[in-house]
């Protein structure tokens, strides 16, 4: 019975956040009929998926006690690489390695800064959220490159022939179950959950903390990259403002999924779920014609909540139980 | 452990069986809400940005053809110029089934695939003050003639500059396709002899954002001294480089023209800052740009050279090259005519 | 020692419950002016709740505090220092990025007329203060810079500003050498004298008898006794905080040492140690004596792969090896029980299971990189058997477990790397009498099965009674070594103050 | 004997007094630093461009960064307890809004009241986030990036798409920033006046020495004594209050109001106070430092129009800029330890 009760109250976020999730297909379907059409769902999944990639490597770095403010700008980055090797007349397939080759040494740096000299990746990547965005402009300006091969700008907005489901979600389930299976089961996750709650001991128990944390600045890059090579592809355009501000949108999914912003703490699934709360309420909202700013008040407020609400109850339920033991106490007197 | 998998069934599973149950209804079921028919005129504007006063304008005179025409008017965008924000709200709007699109493109490639996605769901799509690649709309609704607009306004500098001293451009994004075509007929413009004593000397990008071409019209001021001229053919920047001008006491001194709106520029023509500078009427085009829409829709038009439709109290237009309908030559607004225009 | 008949504090019947667990039932205690009050127990007998509730940081359940003979109530630290109670935590409390004068003097400066931070009167004041201490600090330096013992005396200088009348240390030497807890206790000694009522709380008896008037046990959340030092013994003491008579708190045995295990040689660290040699045999227990700083747990960092050396050779069976981490450490069967548990020992919210098992994830692993979760928890079941970690099972938060227990999963998280050589540094720090002579039946059962053991101890006793060597340190070189047979309290003392060098030992 | 220990004691003052000398090099190293950046790119962009120098010039820098010095001026203040502020950039729009549309649907209202409407609005947006931290117990970065969304929200649901131009405020609004006082405009004074009291207030008052104490050791501080809680709040509060003023400082300088104005704000403004030498963990860092962040970072943006460098380099420098910041930081934090435990040795 305790055991039970541990376990659920170990999963009562995510249980929480398929509550919300409930919640927000029903709100969907009372506002707008269109909300619960497969048409709408495949149209929403096909505007989330860069968000979702970067939320599987962000979700990695926050546990590990770090975070990453530059995928963004790196996704801008990579972007803009794809637009002028294609633009240089490189295939490609090749153009697409040069962008993750791009991201990943944008994570590389960004790992190098925070393990080689110890600084605060908070402050590392506020500076190249600034550094790699400058960086897209200075390649690009402003201008954008659009004459991309079909098959490729197929691929960002193409679905899996005979159904709604699109090749770009298909692309993050994917790895989205390898996230979870690397986080949940593997070595290495346990490793990231345990630099998480305390580096020190983990260097201690003989984990190469520099090496994982560099690692997932790389992974962080790459996968930065691989969302701009899909929104490029969804948009038929590279350019330099790609997903500008995303990052914030990426850090809420994170810490909405119950991702503690110290480290150490939460699952994947409780990230996937909140990525589709997120989603869902934006696209049910925006069906209903609400501006995108307006929505903000929505993810913002339940941002805030996801961590209010349940310091509050907590703070409710030991006051309650303070007044029961000082009743009790009374009594026995 | 177990229970993450558990979770994982109760959640994340609720979604992607939400999606598998659409493969079953097949691509069928996309075309599946309410036919457009002809009386239902269900028409939103989406502008490069809402809170734009020249989209309001235009907005304002397309819900007076709504008006005329009993048909609903809604405006959707994003609140700052964002190319990957329309495709999203493209997508909206094409669950929702409307019966047309009317858009102004931030960027005109980035659009085009959504657009195609729209007009394949059987939905109406025109461009208005921007235009995006032409086979991704029925019909451009062009507020003035490119090449009039480019010449236009480097004549009024000229004349005002005697034909001498450095100018520069202050634009908005530079993937916007209506500044660059005219940017390039301005150089072409300026290319003829006598404007040899004229020298562009730089090419700005405001963004159409307020803050950054007011920094930006202060940094050129710094770093040319000897600037004469600024052209800038858009309401944000021409509004924010009178601000800037006025600001380091210049007016005079510097020229400004461009395009703006009257009630934005009326305290600088006024005051001497701005001499003269150029616009069509933004509410006509929103006008125009409605009856084009609802056209399409009830069919009397399918976009092709020659065709014609009627566009209320503005005449009968007809379609041309590429499926362009041209709303006329823009206004040149001054001190003695500029209190005859509100908007 | 006579007592003037009005106690400073008076403590009476005071109770305070955690949730199920009752902390504290109805303990009386008093505090009488210039009196060193010694309060002793195994952890978890209430003795950090009262320093707590005594801080103003919980508030009891029930009983009534009185100062002067007034009852008061300490909802919150700063009334708590207001009523003349200064505290002086296990670890130092203080602002690592302000100078020493504004540590003493936060949240108090001395103001001008103004209503201005008078500094130039802070910084005389403190010089005043640490003058009369005897004690050399400079009152710019940010404490980031100071040495634990340092920060103490911060501590105590800050009680003294306050005119604190009872001053409350909560272990105040668990992290100081020998030396550095002799000055100290002048201090101590010095305050006492000035009428100072102290409330003195350790783990270590022979500190108590040292400078202690009066002794309190508690056990479970009661006291047991109280009465002058001079009528306990030792052994007594013991009786009474755990309740029963202790057979032995060093259960040694002795094991006929094998071969060199452990070969170090010259090994220098520019700055903290040189020329470092010794050897570690098969089934030996070396100990490391010397003052804290001196440069013992230094070596073993590098010995483990934290640090790098900068000149020297460590040899593992013959073998000279590079060590780089700590991960190569282990590759050579080094396993290193650091000082520091919450530090670096343990992931406090990782289960029993998953601490134990976190040096060996790749061990349990199969080709695709998963962890064999069944297999790990089989594992983890048995070392925790085997040391006899009292929890609710494997599965248990290490945050919810006494330091005892959270030391023998430190234990068996370094047994299941199979070690032949175990650096044991402080293992029974903070621990209470009862896991402290577990830990000790634990040493010398894995000496006896052939492992190499290093010992790093400040605890003297310890390190003369399990030790078959010990080898002590001084300011970063070895000072003297001594056999089993030879060594005593006093020889240790003299070489790690300095006074004997090692070719008087030789 | 005695002389030994004389001789001791004397090399044992020597030291301290020598220490006291290092102590208070470190203490301004950052500032120091920033000044030679500073004076390394006047004299450098000057001299290849002589109009940089000139005192309009200056006026235009110092003018281009008052704004954002007020913002993180709040800024600072949160950092140094250990926290963050993420929505000052919305509370600045919001209160520039809610400001320039005052004037425009009144336009009879009087100056003070437009300050005060746009002050009180920043106080209780800040007292907001205060409450969320403090109260509720939300980690800053998390209570401040859902309020920097939900703020933002709120403007537009109140702007709508309107938008207040120029023309539609009375001018004497508009002199707000513009208008001089002893040859330099009003906005500059604001700013420095601004940035002397506040940091006058963190160095002499018991206050401030409390605030750094939060952010140095927020456990200790408790111990101490310290009431945490309410601090924290209070400089929440503060950081609302000083937006509040700079939004409405934005309407009288940009004069152009829309929902989106001073958007990303934050990050520029987080970017000048660490460049200026305030540590993003709190307990350390200056007033006087960020105010000189502000400075550098403003300088160079100007100083790229004048060297006609393209301005899409404008972002790639102040990434470079914070990165290069917090690099020195890190050398010479490494530095001052390495000197303290040599000494400790001796």
């Amino acid at each position: 019975m305790k055991l039970l009760r541990k376990q659920l109250s170990a999963w009562s976020w995510e249980a929480l956040l398929v509550v919300l999730l409930l919640l927000t297909i029903v709100l969907g379907n009372s506002l707008s009929p269109y909300f619960l059409t497969p048409f709408n769902f495949s149209l929403m999944v096909e505007g989330l998926v860069e968000i979702a990639i970067m939320s599987l490597s962000m979700t990695l770095i926050i546990i590990a006690g770090e975070i990453d403010l530059s995928v963004a700008s790196v996704l801008g980055l990579a972007s803009v690489m794809m637009g002028i090797t294609w633009n240089a007349g490189i295939p490609l397939w090749l153009d697409i390695i040069i962008a993750l080759a791009v991201g990943s040494l944008a994570g590389l740096v960004n790992g190098l800064l925070v393990t080689r000299l110890g600084l605060p990746s908070l402050v590392v990547t506020l500076g190249t959220l600034a550094l790699y965005r400058g960086l897209a402009f200075v390649i690009l300006g402003s201008q954008a490159v659009s004459d991309f091969p079909s098959a490729y700008t197929n691929f960002g907005i193409g679905d899996v022939p005979g159904t709604l489901i699109p090749w770009t979600f298909v692309l993050f389930v994917l790895l989205a179950l390898l996230f979870i299976v690397v986080l949940h089961r593997s070595w290495i996750g346990r490793q990231i959950y345990a630099i998480g709650n305390n580096k020190e001991a983990a260097r201690f128990a003989g984990i190469r903390v520099d090496q994982v944390k560099l690692l997932l600045s790389v992974l962080s890059g790459l996968l930065s990259a691989l969302a701009g090579i899909v929104l490029t592809a969804r948009i038929s355009s590279a350019r330099a403002d790609n997903a500008l501000g995303f990052e914030l949108f990426v850090v809420t999914v994170v810490l909405l999924g119950g991702i503690n912003i110290f480290g150490g703490r939460g699952s994947l699934v409780g990230v996937i779920l909140a990525l589709f709360v997120i989603g869902g309420l934006r696209n049910a909202l925006g069906l209903i014609n609400v501006s995108g700013d307006i929505q903000n008040i929505v993810i913002g407020t339940l941002l805030v909540f996801s961590v209010l609400g349940p310091n509050i109850a907590q703070r409710i339920q030991s006051a309650l139980s303070r007044r029961r033991l000082a009743a009790g106490s009374a009594k026995n007197v | 452990m177990k229970k993450l998998f558990q979770t994982l069934g109760a959640g994340f599973l609720v979604f992607v069986l939400l999606l598998l149950a659409a493969c079953g209804g097949g691509t069928s079921t996309g075309t599946g809400g309410t036919p457009s028919s002809g009386s239902n005129l269900n028409i939103v504007f989406l502008p490069k940005a809402i809170n734009n006063p020249y989209f309001d304008t235009a907005a304002s005179g397309g819900k007076k053809a709504a008006n005329e025409l009993n048909g609903s008017f809604k405006q959707v965008g994003p609140s700052t110029a964002s190319a990957s924000e329309q495709v999203t709200w493209i997508n909206n709007l094409t669950t929702q089934h409307v019966s047309a699109i009317v858009v102004s493109a931030n960027d005109p490639n980035a659009l085009a695939p959504a657009l195609k996605q729209a007009m394949a769901q059987g939905i109406k799509v025109v461009s208005y003050d921007s235009d995006v690649a032409p086979d991704a709309r029925t019909v451009f609704v062009n507020q003035a003639n490119s090449e009039d607009i480019g010449r236009v306004e480097v004549q009024i500098l000229g004349k005002q500059l005697n034909y001498t001293g450095q100018i520069a451009i202050l634009s908005a994004a530079s993937t916007a396709t209506n500044q660059n075509t005219w940017i390039g007929f301005m150089k072409d413009e300026l290319s003829k002899p006598q404007y040899k004593n004229m020298q562009l000397v730089k090419i700005d990008y405001g963004n159409d954002d307020d803050q950054t071409s007011f920094n930006d019209t202060l940094s050129l001021l710094q770093a040319y001294p000897n600037l004469k001229g600024i052209i800038s053919p858009t309401t944000v920047g021409i509004a924010a480089a009178a601000r800037a001008i006025e600001s380091v006491n210049k007016g005079g001194k510097v020229a400004l023209t461009g395009l703006g709106t009257p009630n934005q520029m009326r305290k600088y023509v006024k005051d001497g800052t701005v001499q003269q500078f150029a616009l069509w009427d933004p509410g006509k085009l929103g006008y125009l740009a409605y009856y084009a829409a609802s056209a399409l829709i009830q069919g009397k038009i399918t976009g092709k050279q020659g065709e014609t439709f009627s566009a209320g109290t503005l005449g009968t237009y007809t379609i041309g090259a590429n499926g362009v309908v041209l709303l006329g030559p823009p206004t040149v607004f001054d001190k003695p005519n500029i209190d005859q225009f509100n908007f | 020692m006579t007592n003037p008949p009005e106690p400073i504090i008076e403590l009476v019947g005071i109770a305070k419950q955690f949730g199920a667990i009752q902390a504290l039932r109805g303990v009386d205690l008093n505090l009488y002016p210039g009196e060193v009050h010694a309060l002793v127990g195994e952890n978890g007998a209430g003795k950090s709740t009262l320093v707590k509730i005594l801080a103003g940081i919980y508030r009891p359940d029930a009983g009534v505090i009185k100062i002067d003979g007034k009852v008061v109530e300490l909802h919150n630290p700063a009334q708590a220092r207001n009523a003349g109670i200064a505290v002086i935590h296990q670890e130092p409390t203080l602002f690592p990025d302000l100078n020493v004068a504004e540590n003493v003097f936060m949240g108090r400066h001395p103001r001008d007329r103004f209503g201005r931070v008078d500094w130039k009167r802070m910084y005389q004041e403190v010089e005043r203060l640490l003058a009369s201490l005897d004690v050399r600090l400079n009152v710019y330096t940010p404490v980031q810079g100071l040495s634990v013992a340092d920060q103490q005396l911060v501590e105590i200088a800050k009680a003294l500003s306050l005119q604190s009348r009872v001053l409350i240390m909560d272990e105040p030497t668990a992290a100081l050498s020998a030396h550095e807890v002799h000055e100290l206790f002048a201090i101590a000694k010095q305050l006492r004298e000035r009428g100072v009522a102290i409330l003195f709380v350790s783990h270590r008896l022979e500190e108590i008898f040292e400078l202690a008037d009066r002794v309190t046990v508690f056990r479970d959340g009661t006291r047991v006794a109280t009465a002058p030092i001079g009528e306990l013994t030792t052994e007594q003491i013991i009786r009474q905080m755990v309740g029963r008579a202790l057979e032995t708190l060093y259960p040694k045995s002795d094991v006929e040492p094998g071969e060199v295990m452990l070969d170090v040689r010259h090994l220098t660290r520019k700055g903290v140690f040189k020329d470092v040699s010794f050897q570690v045999r098969r089934g030996e227990i070396l100990g490391f004596a010397g003052l804290v700083g001196a440069g013992r747990t230094e070596v073993a960092r590098v010995v483990f792969g934290i640090d790098r050396a900068d000149a020297g050779e460590i040899r593992i069976g013959g073998k000279p090896l590079q060590i780089h981490s700590p991960k190569a450490a282990m590759r050579y069967g080094i396993a290193y029980v650091p000082e520091d548990r919450h530090q670096h020992g343990l992931i406090m919210d990782f289960s029993i299971a998953g601490n134990i098992t976190l040096p060996v994830l790749l061990r349990q692993t199969n080709l695709l990189g998963l962890v064999n979760q069944r297999r790990e928890r089989e594992i983890a079941q048995d070392y925790s058997t085997q040391l006899q970690v009292r929890s609710s099972g494997i599965d248990q938060l290490v945050r919810a477990l006494s330091g005892g227990n959270q030391q023998k999963v430190v234990l068996a998280k370094w047994l299941i790397t199979n070690p032949t050589l175990l650096i044991l540094d402080e293992p029974t720090r903070g621990i209470d009498v009862g896991s402290k002579a577990e830990v000790h039946r634990i040493i010398s059962e894995l000496a006896r099965k052939g492992l190499a053991i290093i010992l790093i101890s400040s605890d003297l006793p310890e390190v003369l009674a399990m030790a078959d060597r010990v080898l002590v340190m001084h300011e970063g070189h070895v000072a003297a070594e001594f056999t089993h047979a030879e060594v005593d309290q006093e020889k240790v003392m003299f070489a790690a103050t300095g006074q004997v060098t090692n070719d008087h030992h030789q | 004997m005695t002389t030994t220990s004389e001789h001791v004691q004397e090399a044992d003052t020597l030291s301290r007094r020598s220490g006291n000398r290092l102590v208070a090099l470190v203490g301004r190293v950052r500032e120091l630093g920033l000044l030679v950046v500073l004076l390394l790119i006047i004299v450098v962009v000057g001299v290849q461009v002589p109009e940089f120098l000139t005192l309009s010039n200056m006026v235009q820098i110092l003018l281009s960064i008052s704004i954002l010095a007020i913002v993180a001026i709040g800024e600072t203040l949160v950092i140094l307890t250990r926290n963050v502020d993420l929505s000052v950039g919305s509370i600045v729009g919001f209160a520039a809004f809610v400001a320039a549309n005052l004037f425009k649907q009144n336009p009879g209202t009087s100056l003070l009241l437009g300050i005060l409407v746009g002050c009180a609005l920043g106080l209780v947006l800040g007292v907001i986030n205060g409450l969320i931290v403090t109260w509720g117990r939300v980690p800053a970065i998390v209570a401040t990036l859902g309020t920097l969304y939900a703020y933002r929200g709120l403007e537009f649901l109140y702007a709508g798409g309107n938008q207040v131009s120029a023309s539609d405020v009375p001018d004497s609004f508009l002199s707000l920033a513009t208008a001089p006082f002893l040859g330099i405009p009003l906005l500059i004074w604001f700013a420095a006046v601004l940035a002397l009291v506040f940091g006058y207030w963190l160095r002499a008052s018991r206050t401030g020495r409390q605030l750094y104490a939060i952010g140095s050791n927020p456990d200790a501080a408790r111990l101490a004594g310290i009431r945490s809680g309410l601090l924290v709040f209070g400089v929440f509060a503060i950081s609302g209050l000083l937006s509040g003023f700079a939004g409405v400082l934005w309407g009288a300088r940009f004069a152009t109001v829309d929902a989106t104005a001073a958007s990303g704000l934050e990050l520029q403004v987080i970017a000048a106070v660490v460049v200026g030498g305030v540590n993003i963990f709190g307990g350390s860092g200056e007033i006087l430092g960020a105010m000189l962040g502000a400075l550098v970072l403003g300088t160079i943006d100007n100083s790229l129009s004048f060297l006609r460098v393209s301005q899409f380099w404008l972002q790639a420098i102040d990434g470079a800029a914070i990165l290069i910041a917090v690099t020195l930081d890190a050398f010479i934090k490494r530095w001052v330890q390495r000197l303290l435990i040599t000494r400790r040795q001796r």
